[in-house]
């Protein structure tokens, strides 16, 4: 199989990252999409280092993979947070948004 | 087997940036072992430390990196140039300042963090944990994380340490953003829009590396200089759209980071939700290092790029700094929230950042290493007056910030001082000869000019103009114009300086801050037995005035003898190794 | 066979029959008996809970743990490739991770005495 | 050859693949049925029971029978179940349990009989087969995920949530515990693992790293006493409680065929895999680790390890669910570390030169020390805070089970009073009376003092 | 060469006496962190020091004429050259001729006065008195620092620095209503213009060939000098010089952007108008002579029939505008157009003698409208009401006697009476204009008409007739008033009676700034005249 075709197919990927992050309203599935949009980039990362045959490439999927981690549990922490507030639609919330 | 050559690494290169991690470190054990109660102090000593080592270690890398021109670690996977330095030594310091104004707790007797960002607003657990006192001291850690990676992110030769500087830049940032004590719905969705649109932009940024690594076959930005110049030198190097896009993205990435237009949408609500000195810390520092990137970035591709892609490139410049610069201040001028006319400043900074990047010359990156320093202060120290004037209620129980215009109505009266410094700030951000700003406005537009694009100077002369108008109405709201609670200000106005009666001014001329004294909680709300919700402005314990002090000084400082900081930044111009 | 992954392939499209096979044989065989209450969600015989789907108030605890998981999985991650290459990376290698894991064990303690791990 | 790999595939042909892997499936489908006729046998057996003994020699058809009537049940959909996710994850969990087999050496390079095609008895391997099997095993989790949440109902889904909580906590543990191998071992390839065992098995000198593998597997396969996601008593049947028919059969064939893939790992990365236990393959210069004898030897060995499992389950009872995840986070990880950097730090002065006698003797100094530090260390007066809500300042408050008119347990942090049938002669000491005026009635108190200096306080707290 | 650095002494000792007045009284009173001091002491303390402080300015300035050398003084002289930002080519650099001298001394010279007359100003309240002294101190030193300046940067920065203080003295301290709208339109203004500038400094700074060595541009690149050596391309002379003249017409409110003029004037206190309009805005035409004129020399020349026709307009526009005014201090705001009028059609003459009659001018026209400003202001402090409406009062002259002279002889002065000071300059402006653009010249003599016209009725309206009800049996001058005047008057009428020693100053730097421009002074058609009048 042709490389380009990965190539073609992280670009896909990641344009519906891209658009699921630009068009849904739901954090989490916003959130996905940015997950998608990372892990197209790590299938074009991989893509080319087989193309140029390093290992580069890899490594940086690697990297790329720890921050997407960190990226998930910051982000996690924060929608469970907005999350768990906004669902607690108690009369308080009103009148925090006004102090 | 293939043979693996233990690089050597040259940890002394690296102190800057191990000294404000390791400090983080240090900081995430001190929350694990040290009791509560001496938790803040620690960590305050801790942070304080660490920032200031990390100047002293600037300083003492100084010379070697300057008369080197570099000093890299592992192939330019760190790499020290005098503009990287310089970067180091802003942000450090700006950092510093940002950190004190975190550690105040002001005559209110609360810091600006939420007791436990964690709880749910509202519930009984988050009184409770109010009421027990508790605090937010992971937010120096997290601050001291967030400055090294803002002192990373200009400090590498490698997209990919970038890319992860970045990140752990913005995580903590993200962070930052939800832990504010008041108004903590707005503070998290603060904090959500940052990390959405902040992850979506790093997303943007990766992609970018990537083509760039399928391009050059390595993410070392010399490296893709060097393949840019001979195109023969990897598979896919005869693909130059590869490149470009890629560094289309990676500059999106941090044109995000520094807030430009069309990137800047999330700039004023996450200005406006963060805890306020957050927002300080965040806004003087992210875009300093951002700034340090851009320049190491797109300066040294510039090298690179022929002479038509070189055009393009900097024809994308100029509409990005014009656009940001008129979105910055057309929509600055019509805000009536103190925290988001100050965040659309910012990147009405951003836009005059830009004006000095078209030359990718030496002259534009020392401009823009003083432009952030200059605002830089100028922010810092804005932030900082913006947590001291507060909203009290009818029992004068001290509220969260009084970030409405209207409510700083006669700052001037209440608290003299701390508006003068306020006032500066502002003259210093119009860029009012004798403050930072000035000087830093002149550099950034010479460096425009030098480079041939006197129309975008120009352009930039006039939005300043306008910009100008919206300080300036900050400052006639502050000084000129009188307080909201004047009906309850001129009855002991009266008594306080009953003789001017007799001279038929009006009323509200003689209300002076001898009655609504800046200090004094109590006796203000004392002698205010005015049932009505106003503003007060409450003392600084402490921090958070050194802070101010040390940004009047510096703006001032900066703005009458430059000359000094201006010939090391002279020297801390070069901007590749 | 010049891909290993071939075989992979081959043994997850028997599985995938299998288990789509099965699903449907029984859907298939098996009989139906319409009854309202047998199509109820179970719980002991009182109506059921309304929201348990859709964001039932599960504990923080469990997103702690979700959290705390993808830290330490990818240090495992990392840790891979470098037990594999251990005998070439050597006292270099050693060294690094080292720092790495010291590193990683500051937040686990920090969470470990922040509670984290306690269930109670 | 693949590089990175001991095993040699070069022979096989994509039929050969599709063969074997039919066989593999068919291996794991008999297996399950004898799984659990296996486990039931045992149970019953430990439990002075007879099993099953109807169907078939031994009961043996039973389980067949059972998996006919599952087929012939009424397949039932929760109204208010999430259609399509409902349908898959018993899907997922089936398949992905499935394809752990893949990497799994069952022997060498075997010649089929009245051929002279050779070929190893494994479906194929790669540098990263370790990866994959995790891989395998952590998207089998959103099986049980998407089939408790999507029931739409309260028991799966908190069954669910449970089973995911449990199983990311202990691969972290049992991942950790891999590394060990690999450091040993030299790569992931599960045949070049089976290789490098073939003087001295890992689960010798890793016995620390296979003692977490065992503890966690048993977590990472909801296994009794780990089997928290569908404890009977508390959540009716876990996350597949709203499930019937073939799609809870799933669920049930991909919770044996779990156990069947964990203890081939085991089998494979620390008992040596395919290769003859030591006394044997000292026969005739190890021909019992060749030809189609391996096969003998592993299966040999994966049963074994299925009987362990049955054991534990017939012997422990389960674990409270905090008491769980505290083990799994406070104890194994922590030690898996800890037994990962001494492994490492040993390995690399080897690497140096360091001998193993050297080594060794290092290790009985350092021992010493800490033993002398330990003995030398004055011993530490409890925090109060150790003290729950019941107790006074000084902890010598006591536990009231009455207070409210009827009997509550205690809280954590509060203890009983003493049981009567303990017999104590004589009240709580006075502080500076000798403990041991306990006297010699064989209470708790006595053994603790005969053994260790209590100190007042601590008796006080006890 | 060592000698006293007077120029650096006279910037920067208001700045001392400012600090000075503003600690006055700091610490007594309540003892309150961060409150301002209290305000319960007497404001004589902070008078006191802010006057004194003004004196030894004074002094300091007497120092500095004895240092001057009239003989040369179209040179720069008490010159100081320090490095300041080398960075960017700036230096310290001041010095004066002898414009520069004058208007410094129109500068220190004012400022006590100024004090003098505020001296109940602020409503009494002792803080904001304090705070207005040391404003107005704060000023001074820009003021003298903007006349001295040698270096463009320098000079720009001073420029927009006495924005700030100004801004404030308008909206802090005035006391119309509409104070803050003047303030801000003021500031708006002036750094709109300002900014504009800042776009021509920048070009010309770039346009200091790089030392080939160093590969930077020189650290003095900025002084007059090194920019006056410069050859510009035209396109780019014109663009600079239209930034630079429109800030400096802003300042010099010049027909068209003279807007913000009467609205300060109308709501500023009198003290303030006079700091601004008779010290301040001559930076306006001071940097059109000192730096339009010799930095962009064929770009002036090219512009001079257009600035000519702006110049007569606001001579006109000016006078006529005057005349309908019914508020005393917009009044001699609109007044001041006109004569600022004069001043730049004068500049662009480019006739020695019109641009020593236009630098005579500018001196002549500080002390006539402060001394307007000045003793309207008198007036107004009687009036009840403090109405500045011309038509509350009436005679005033009658119940203060002192006053009324006194303006009537500042009146005469705006309206140039021969034998009063702005009689010379401005006959020396109408010749000069008439020997270069006579069409000018003619077109701008109703204006002299004009003024008589504004200043008569002015004074017959506030000052003859009956007396206003209100204004019955107000005082006169007071002793400290009568200081204020007696000093104006004298030197209205010394300037006007002995004008030479004066003219010595501005001959000199007149002659230069023609040569720089590269004219030559037409024939002298009535030149005689001129020296019948010494």
């Amino acid at each position: 199989m042709e490389l380009t075709h990965y190539l073609y197919l992280a670009s896909i990927l990641f344009a519906l990252g891209a658009t699921t992050v630009l068009l849904r309203r739901n954090a989490i599935v916003v959130f996905m999409g940015v997950e998608l949009m990372l892990n197209a980039t790590n299938l074009a990362l991989v893509t080319f280092a087989r193309m140029h045959g390093d290992v580069t490439g890899q490594v940086l999927a690697f990297f790329v993979m720890v921050v997407a981690a960190a990226e998930v549990v910051v982000g996690l922490a924060i929608i469970v947070t907005i999350f768990r507030a906004r669902r607690s639609a108690s009369v308080d919330d009103v009148n925090l948004l006004k102090s | 087997m293939n043979e693996f050559d233990a690089p050597q690494i040259d940890w002394a290169v690296l102190s800057p940036v191990l000294v404000v991690l390791a400090a983080g470190v240090v900081g995430v054990l001190v929350e694990a072992f040290v009791p509560a109660r001496a938790r803040r102090t620690t960590q305050l000593v801790v942070t304080l430390a660490a920032l200031a080592g990390t100047v002293v270690a600037v300083a003492l890398q100084w010379d070697r990196v300057a008369t080197d021109g570099y000093a890299a670690v592992v192939d330019g996977t760190f790499l020290l140039t005098p503009f990287t330095l310089g970067i180091q030594a802003v942000v450090a310091v700006l950092a510093f300042l940002g950190v004190l104004v975190v550690a105040d707790r002001t005559g209110a007797g609360e810091d600006s963090f939420a007791p436990t960002a964690a709880a749910v607003p509202g519930t009984a657990y988050e009184d409770a944990a109010r009421e027990a006192g508790l605090q937010q001291t992971e937010i120096y850690p997290l601050m001291l994380f967030a400055t090294g990676g803002m002192l990373l992110f200009p400090a590498t030769d490698n997209l990919i340490v970038l890319f992860i500087a970045l990140e752990m830049m913005s995580l903590p940032l993200y962070v930052l953003c939800a832990t504010a004590r008041r108004r903590r719905l707005l503070s998290q969705e603060a904090a959500f829009k940052y990390f959405v649109l902040g992850s979506f932009a790093s997303a943007l940024m990766l992609f970018g590396i990537a083509l760039v690594y399928g391009f050059a076959a390595s993410v070392s930005l010399e490296t893709v200089v060097y393949v840019l110049q001979h195109p023969d030198s990897t598979v896919l190097a005869d693909m130059p759209g590869l490149v470009i896009t890629g560094a289309l993205l990676v500059t999106v990435g941090l044109l995000f980071k520094i807030g430009a237009a069309p990137f800047h949408t999330w700039t004023p609500d996450v200005y406006q939700g963060a805890p306020t000195p957050v927002t300080g810390f965040m806004a003087a520092c992210v875009k300093a290092a951002a700034a340090g990137a851009l320049v190491r970035v797109v300066f040294t591709l510039a090298a690179g790029l022929d002479e038509q892609l070189r055009a393009d490139l900097v024809t994308g410049l100029w509409v990005v700094a014009i656009l940001t610069m008129v979105v910055g201040t057309v929509a600055g001028a019509v805000q009536t929230d103190v925290k988001r006319m100050l965040a659309y400043s910012s990147i009405a900074h951003a836009g005059f950042l830009l004006v000095a990047t078209v030359g990718f010359s030496a002259t534009g990156s020392r401009a823009i290493l003083f432009y952030v320093l200059a605002y830089g202060l100028a922010t810092v120290g804005a932030f900082a007056v913006v947590t001291l004037v507060r909203e009290r209620d009818a029992d004068g129980n001290v509220l969260g910030e009084a970030t409405h215009l209207t409510q700083w109505a006669g700052l001037a009266r209440r608290a003299p001082l701390l508006a003068a410094a306020f006032c500066l700030f502002l003259l210093s951000m119009a860029g009012i000869p004798l403050t930072a700003g000035f000087i830093a406005k002149f550099s950034v537009f010479s460096a425009a000019v030098d480079a041939g694009a006197w129309p975008l100077a120009v352009i930039g002369v006039l939005a300043s103009v306008v910009a100008v108008f919206f300080y300036v109405r900050l400052i006639v709201l502050m000084v000129l114009t009188p307080p909201l609670e004047d009906a309850g200000d001129a009855v002991h106005a009266g008594d306080a300086a009953g003789a001017s009666a007799a001279t038929g001014r009006a009323s509200d001329e003689s209300a002076d801050g001898d009655a609504a004294g800046g200090g004094a909680r109590t006796l203000t709300a004392a002698r205010r037995a005015v049932t009505q919700v106003g503003v007060v402005v409450v003392a600084s314990r402490g921090p958070a005035a050194v802070a101010i002090a040390l940004c009047v000084l510096g703006v001032v400082a900066l703005g009458v003898v430059p000359g000094p900081v201006l010939d090391w930044m002279t020297q801390a111009a070069d901007f590749r190794p | 066979m010049s891909n290993p992954y071939v075989p992979v392939l081959v043994l997850m499209g028997i599985a995938a029959v299998l288990a789509l096979g099965g699903v449907a044989a029984s859907a298939v065989i098996g009989p139906r008996r319409y009854n309202r209450a047998k199509l109820d969600a179970y719980e002991c015989g009182i109506e059921p809970t309304p929201h348990a789907t859709g964001g039932g108030r599960l504990p923080v605890k469990y997103y702690l743990v979700a959290m705390t998981f993808i830290v330490f999985d990818i240090e495992v991650v990392f840790l891979y490739p470098w037990a594999v290459d251990f005998t070439v990376l050597a006292g270099f290698g050693l060294a690094a991770m080292l720092i790495f894991l010291a590193l990683i064990t500051v937040p686990f303690v920090y969470e470990w005495r922040r509670g984290g791990f306690d269930w109670v | 050859m693949i590089p990175g790999v001991d095993a040699d595939f070069s022979n096989d042909t994509i039929w050969v693949s599709i063969v074997k892997a039919v066989l593999i499936v068919v291996f794991l489908l008999t297996s399950v049925l004898f799984a659990i006729w296996f486990e039931r046998k045992v149970v019953a057996r430990m439990q002075l029971r007879p099993g099953p003994n109807w169907h078939g020699p031994f009961g043996l058809l039973q389980s067949l029978a059972d998996a006919m009537k599952l087929l012939l049940k009424e397949d039932v959909t929760v109204t208010r179940a999430d259609k399509m996710v409902y349908l898959l994850a018993p899907m997922i969990s089936v398949f992905c349990s499935l394809l752990v087999y893949a990497v799994i050496p069952f022997g060498p390079s075997v010649t089929i009989p009245f051929t002279d095609f050779t070929t190893p008895l494994q479906l194929t391997d790669f540098p990263v087969a370790v990866l994959y099997i995790l891989a395998c095993a952590s998207i089998g989790v959103y099986g049980i995920v998407l089939g408790g949440w999507s029931s739409g109902s309260t028991y799966p889904l908190l069954g669910s949530v449970r089973s995911t909580a449990q199983v990311i906590s202990y691969e972290l543990a049992m991942g950790l515990s891999l590394v060990s191998v690999f450091v040993m071992a030299g790569s992931m390839s599960t045949s070049s693992i089976v290789a490098s065992q073939a003087g001295l098995w890992w689960f010798v000198p890793l016995a620390p790293a296979f003692v977490i593998f065992l503890i966690s597997m048993v977590g990472e396969t909801n296994r009794l006493p780990f089997d928290l996601p569908e404890a009977e008593g508390e959540l009716v049947s876990g996350y597949m409680t709203e499930y019937s028919s073939m799609k809870f059969a799933w669920f049930f064939l991909a919770e044996y065929i779990a156990m069947l893939n964990v203890s081939a790992v085991a089998t494979t990365l620390f008992l040596g895999g395919w290769r003859a236990p030591w006394p044997l393959s000292l026969i005739g210069d190890g021909v019992l680790n060749t030809g189609w004898w391996p096969l003998l030897w592993f299966l040999a060995k994966v049963w074994l390890l299925m009987f362990v499992f049955v054991w534990i389950r017939g012997t422990l009872l389960r674990l409270r669910y905090d008491q769980f995840m505290v083990f799994g986070w406070k104890v194994l990880i922590p030690f898996a570390l800890g037994w990962l950097v001494v492994l490492a730090t040993f390995q690399w002065l080897g690497l140096a030169g360091v001998t193993r006698t050297q080594m060794i003797v290092a290790i009985l100094v350092a021992l010493a020390v800490v033993l002398l530090t330990l003995w030398l260390w004055p011993a530490r007066t409890r925090p109060d805070d150790d003290a729950g809500p019941g107790a006074g300042h000084d902890g010598t408050a006591t536990f009231d089970a009455f207070a409210d008119g009827f009997p509550v347990p205690p809280l954590p942090g509060q203890s009983l009073p003493p049981s009567p049938r303990a017999r104590r002669s004589v009240p709580p000491a006075e502080p500076g009376t000798e403990p041991a005026g306990t006297g010699a009635t064989g209470t708790t108190t006595t053994t603790a003092t005969a053994t260790s200096p209590v100190r007042p306080e601590d008796e006080e707290t006890r | 060469m060592v000698t006293f650095p007077w120029l650096t002494a006279l910037a920067a000792w208001p700045l001392v006496a400012a600090l000075a007045t503003a600690l006055t009284g700091v610490g007594r009173g309540r003892p309150v962190a961060g409150v301002t001091g209290g305000g319960r002491f007497s404001a004589g303390t902070a008078r006191t020091v802010a006057l004194v402080g003004a004196l030894v300015e004074v002094g300091l300035l007497v120092g500095a004429f004895l240092a001057f050398d009239t003989a040369t003084a179209g040179t720069h002289q008490l010159t100081e050259t320090h490095a300041w930002i080398p960075a960017l080519g700036a230096s310290y650099a001041v010095g004066v001729d002898g414009v520069g001298l004058l208007l410094v001394a129109l500068s220190v010279g004012l400022v006590p006065l100024v004090i003098l007359a505020a001296w109940h100003e602020q409503g009494g309240d002792a803080v904001r008195l304090r705070r207005y002294l040391a404003t107005v101190l704060v000023l001074l030193s820009f003021m003298v620092l903007v006349f001295a300046a040698r270096d463009v940067f320098l000079f720009y920065v001073v420029f927009e620095a006495m924005l700030i203080p100004a801004y404030f003295l308008i909206g802090g301290f005035g006391q119309g209503a509409q104070r803050r709208y003047a303030a801000v339109k003021f500031l708006m203004f002036s750094l709109g213009g300002g900014l504009v500038m800042l776009a021509a400094v920048v070009s010309l700074y770039l346009q200091v060939p790089v030392d080939a060595a160093t590969g930077t541009r020189p650290p003095d690149a900025f002084l007059t000098d090194t920019l006056t050596g410069l050859t510009l391309d035209p396109t780019a002379e014109r663009l600079m010089f239209g930034a630079f003249f429109l800030a400096f017409a802003i300042k010099a409110p010049m027909f068209g952007v003279h807007t913000w003029l009467p609205d300060v004037t109308q709501n500023a206190t009198p003290g303030t108008s006079t700091l601004l309009i008779c010290v301040l805005d001559k930076v306006g035409t001071f940097g059109m002579l000192t730096l339009c004129l010799p930095l962009f020399p064929d770009a002036s020349r090219w512009a001079a029939p257009f600035v000519v026709v702006l110049a007569v307009i606001s001579i006109l526009y000016g006078a006529i505008l005057a005349i309908g005014q019914t508020d005393v201090l917009r009044l001699i705001g609109y007044t001041s157009v006109s004569h600022f009028g004069f001043i730049i059609l004068g500049i662009f003459t480019f006739t020695s003698l019109g641009i020593s009659g236009s630098s005579f001018m500018m001196l002549n026209h500080g002390v006539s409208t402060g001394a307007l400003f000045l003793l309207a202001g008198f007036a107004i402090a009687r009036h009840p009401r403090r109405s500045q409406e011309i038509g509350d009062y009436g005679g005033l002259r009658t119940v203060a006697p002192v006053l009324g002279g006194t303006f009537l002889v500042a009146g005469l002065s705006a309206l140039a009476l021969p034998g009063l000071s702005t009689f010379v300059s401005e006959v020396m402006v109408f010749l000069g204009a008439y020997g270069r653009w006579p069409a000018a010249a003619l077109v701008a003599v109703p204006a002299v008409v004009l003024a008589a016209v504004y200043v008569l009725l002015t004074y017959q309206r506030m000052f003859t007739g009956a007396v206003g009800a209100e204004i019955a049996g107000v005082p006169d001058l007071g002793r400290r008033e009568k200081v204020v005047a007696g000093v104006l008057v004298t030197a209205l009428v010394a300037l006007g009676l002995v004008p030479g020693p004066a003219l010595d100053y501005v001959r000199e730097p007149a002659t230069v700034s023609v040569e720089t421009v590269g004219a030559t002074d037409p024939q002298p058609v009535l030149g005689a005249a001129e020296g019948s009048q010494q």
